[in-house]
């Protein structure tokens, strides 16, 4: 069947969910969203998820609204958490996965959100670092992000506002002992990870349509690649009948990226 | 597509794995939501050596504990019986020395489990205990610490973390959201610093209920471990919303214990019954029916 | 009119009460909860109150009931305040009154609920020092006990878990800016103060049927005495109308001490 | 018997007394519960040298304050237009160095406001700051502080106070007891850390509404200073429960907010009315209609 990237991502993330997981999502985040429930609706019916401004728990929305904050994913939620318990779970490592974005993210997973260039002269000015920081507090983190190209893939950060793996155990060891830190990024093109001696982004498989060499021209540092670099699966069918009659019924993800 | 878990189970699997020593938390504040009938199948069970984390404000449970010979340590801010007067058992226990005090506070034992919850290492707390004789007696709990910002003296003090957490809720279904009649007190404070959360409901209702109404959910059921259907669970207690505590009850309850005869009233009430049925069929006729709040 | 110790105890105390205070009891406090209802009925419309296990916010329940924990006290109150709130409300100096007891008081205000004799040898085990400490952060303390002898009235308490007057400046500097300390001390017997060049616990008025000798031979040190000391006044008719009728429908301060 | 004192008044009231230089909160989260109807009272009062401190997910009232000429100081969590992109004005103040950004993160907004509201000296955090460059370019908000029960690092940071909050409900009364149809996001938080408490609604109602239900009560009104009667009072933003946010009046501020022209919305909807009649006529016949959620 046809999808498209934003399906093939959001499946991609969905596998990425476990039965045991409570994950968060932040703002804007359709792909997240379809990800979290198409896993809750597949492999994971114990799963636990939470819109951040809405503080949503287990929304049943059966459209994805354009904002996570939309009181509308109140529709069929089990409990409404003011922002202290999500803040509190995001501290005390309740969350075990979540979903994050980012302005610029580098080969060791670290993200950007507050300036492209110097801090004290910025090029573009971000919107901030909100809560990047729990990327080194959720138990796991998925990276995503809806394009793919070396503005975005940088070898350094401008900004560390989200770590990811810092190269000095001096730093390291203020990483909470439940954090395994970034485990995947997903791109319009491909599907990363940290699965490296020193946790250099990896190219863990490269969607349809695409190449690893495509990926690596698009990608502002060298990924590691290990032999052949596998096809990312396709969404089976009943995995999209799933997403398009239950989920996002508007159909969001089929017009989200370009 | 799998299904999703039932968390139900009886108060005796709602238990299991809570052993000799284990730190425990019942919520509730004086005689209102008490998760009674889990706490008498803590009796029941005949562990030893508990250490007791009671809320600000708490008697009943505690007092009924220690008479059991399951307590080593008990966390004091109030251990009374509010209108009724001193826990006894409590009061012979402390004056004996049977049992260890872990002197503290309101504010120490909610800012405690706040550490634990919001998953900060410490609180600190501005330095009125200075004024006290709390920090004295209890120095390993309160530090003086100066305040980078202000160059002030101030207290820190420790994260608080029970084992196991037990709360009663007016309803819940059966994955743990839970809704309180009477409106939150602690109960997500308490959850959040637990390990492990045992909850039981008056009611267990559909998860449908639940989501009609998600801004009334109390706790959500991911922070809760297991659930039980347990009807007059906070009995002699109160169960805000549903029926009022019984004072001829209590009265009993606290004239065997003054008396040093509280062994009478597990006889009676708690031990040698499947959950609370000897309990429940101990009761005068009327009585239930009589403190239920319209 | 006849009225009850308990009665005019409770108008004494509703006379403490200004209009723009917060106040808050604790447990068992039949007598301050019917002070704050009748302020609030007759000079201090804008008075708010809590009632601490509760956390009804301007209860307008019709009977005094026996446990400010009590759900009931609900009826009619326009809040529930979770045991947060309460909590933050006494270290931040938002509650302006509370009305507190103790097992001991000293001449200097100090509170003991912790125990009679030493501590590691107690005689008498008491509950706990709960929220004693806040009478150090409360902007204004009304001491108030339902007996009057020399066995709580002491020269220096066992254990200070309530801070009065301390007389050692290195320790009153942790009192916070906004707390003025006890302001007044209401017994079956007398009304006392503070209102002593060294913060001395002075008698302010006598009840009528006592005489100071009496009040000073119940109390186990010697009470401050500035020339006559007047009659506590009675309670009014519209008082005790507004008490018997809106307040305390059941009679419970007509027999609460005898 | 006297008479309880309203706490209804105008908007313009309301704001009285906020002078150049204050340090605001709004509340809300990206286009959610903002309070609009204040926000743009605040733009007409047209005082200078603000320091805003906003909600840790917060946009469209800074972005436009910033363009009124209002504003030297933000506090930076989020500040976005979240679906829409970057904040037109907030960006291209930032870039120019026309404002100071105080540069904090969700964490910091919060725990700095609960320090204030449940007045402790300061907030202890675990030291994940450490391994992100915010403390480097905030080094006052950040502080390094050992830990006095383990020994280990952890971070300080201040409490954080500001002057006047500004909140929007669904319904109040006119004591200020107000109800969140949404539930409690941060309103107590932010009331309990504000010196001035300034709150409106959609509608006022009885206090024997209020208090038919007090658990529901999201804000008790012994923390409100002044109630306002704003209908439509999020516009273009969701008011939860009653409308949803107005995309096309969203995109016509952003479109004219990135071709540096909000002059232009400002002078159509905001400046030259009396409280928001100006925006209210000038919406489209049905839009606002559209938008109520049944």
């Amino acid at each position: 069947m046809e999808c498209s990237v934003a399906e093939l991502m959001a499946v991609a993330m969905s596998h990425e969910l476990r039965d045991d997981d409570f994950a968060a999502v932040g703002a804007a985040s359709q792909i997240p969203v379809c990800a979290l429930r198409l896993a809750q609706k597949t492999h994971a019916p114990n799963l636990w998820y939470l819109y951040g401004g809405s503080g949503a728990v287990n929304s049943k929305s059966k459209a994805l609204v354009e904002s996570a904050a939309d009181y509308r994913n109140l529709f069929g939620a089990e409990y409404r958490a003011p922002l202290m318990d999500i803040i509190d779970f995001e501290f005390s490592g309740r969350f075990t996965l979540c979903f994050f974005g980012g302005m610029q993210i580098d080969q060791y997973g670290n993200v950007n959100m507050v300036c492209i260039g110097d801090y004290e002269k910025p090029v573009v000015r971000g919107p901030g670092t909100v809560g990047t920081v729990f990327t080194s507090s959720f138990r796991r983190v998925v990276l995503y992000v809806q394009h793919h190209n070396p503005r975005l893939f940088v070898p350094k950060v401008d900004f560390l506002s989200g770590p990811g793996f810092p190269q000095d155990a001096a730093i390291e060891r203020y990483r909470p002992k439940f954090s395994e830190g970034p485990v995947s990024v997903v791109t319009p093109l491909a599907i990363m990870d940290f699965r490296t001696p020193d946790k250099r982004m990896r190219l863990r498989s490269v969607h349809p349509g695409h190449t690893v060499e495509e990926v690596q021209s698009q990608t502002g540092f060298e990924l590691v690649v290990d032999g052949t670099v596998p096809k990312t699966p396709e969404p089976t069918a009943e995995e999209l009948r799933i997403i398009r009659e239950e989920i996002d019924t508007t159909g969001v993800l089929r017009r989200l990226i370009e | 597509m799998a299904n999703r878990k039932s968390k139900l189970c009886s108060l005796k699997e709602a238990l299991d794995g809570i052993g000799d020593g284990a730190k425990i938390m019942a919520a509730g504040a004086h005689f209102n939501n008490i998760p009674m009938a889990l706490v008498r199948e803590l009796v029941r069970k005949r562990v030893r050596g508990l250490e007791l984390i009671p809320t600000p404000s708490a008697g009943l449970w505690v007092d009924m504990l220690i008479a059991a010979g399951s307590v080593s340590t008990v966390h004091v801010s109030y251990i009374g019986m509010e209108f009724l007067g001193l826990a006894p058992n409590f009061r012979r226990a402390a004056e004996s020395k049977s049992i260890a005090i872990d002197e503290r506070d309101e504010p120490t034992i909610f800012h405690g489990l706040r550490a634990t919850g919001a998953g900060l290492p410490f609180v600190v707390l501005p330095p009125i205990h200075k004024m006290t004789d709390l920090p004295s007696v209890n120095p390993k709990v309160y530090k003086e610490i100066q305040d980078p910002f202000t160059g002030e003296t101030a207290i820190a003090i420790p994260p608080l973390s029970p084992d196991v957490a037990l709360i009663h809720f007016a309803k819940c279904d059966e994955y743990g959201n839970a809704v309180s009649a009477g409106g939150r007190h602690m109960e997500d404070i308490i959850a959040k610093a637990s390990k492990r959360v045992i909850i039981s409901a008056e009611q267990i209702v559909t998860t449908d209920e639940i989501s009609a109404t998600p801004t009334q959910t109390t706790l959500p059921g991911v922070m809760v471990d297991a659930v039980v259907h347990a009807p007059y669970g906070c009995y002699p207690g109160t169960c805000p919303g549903l029926y009022a505590y019984d004072r001829t009850h209590l009265e009993e309850y606290y004239e065997l214990a003054r008396k040093n005869r509280t062994q009478a009233y597990l006889d009676k009430y708690v031990y040698g019954s499947d959950g609370d049925a000897a309990l429940l069929a101990a009761i005068p006729e009327g009585r239930l029916e009589s403190l239920r709040i319209v």
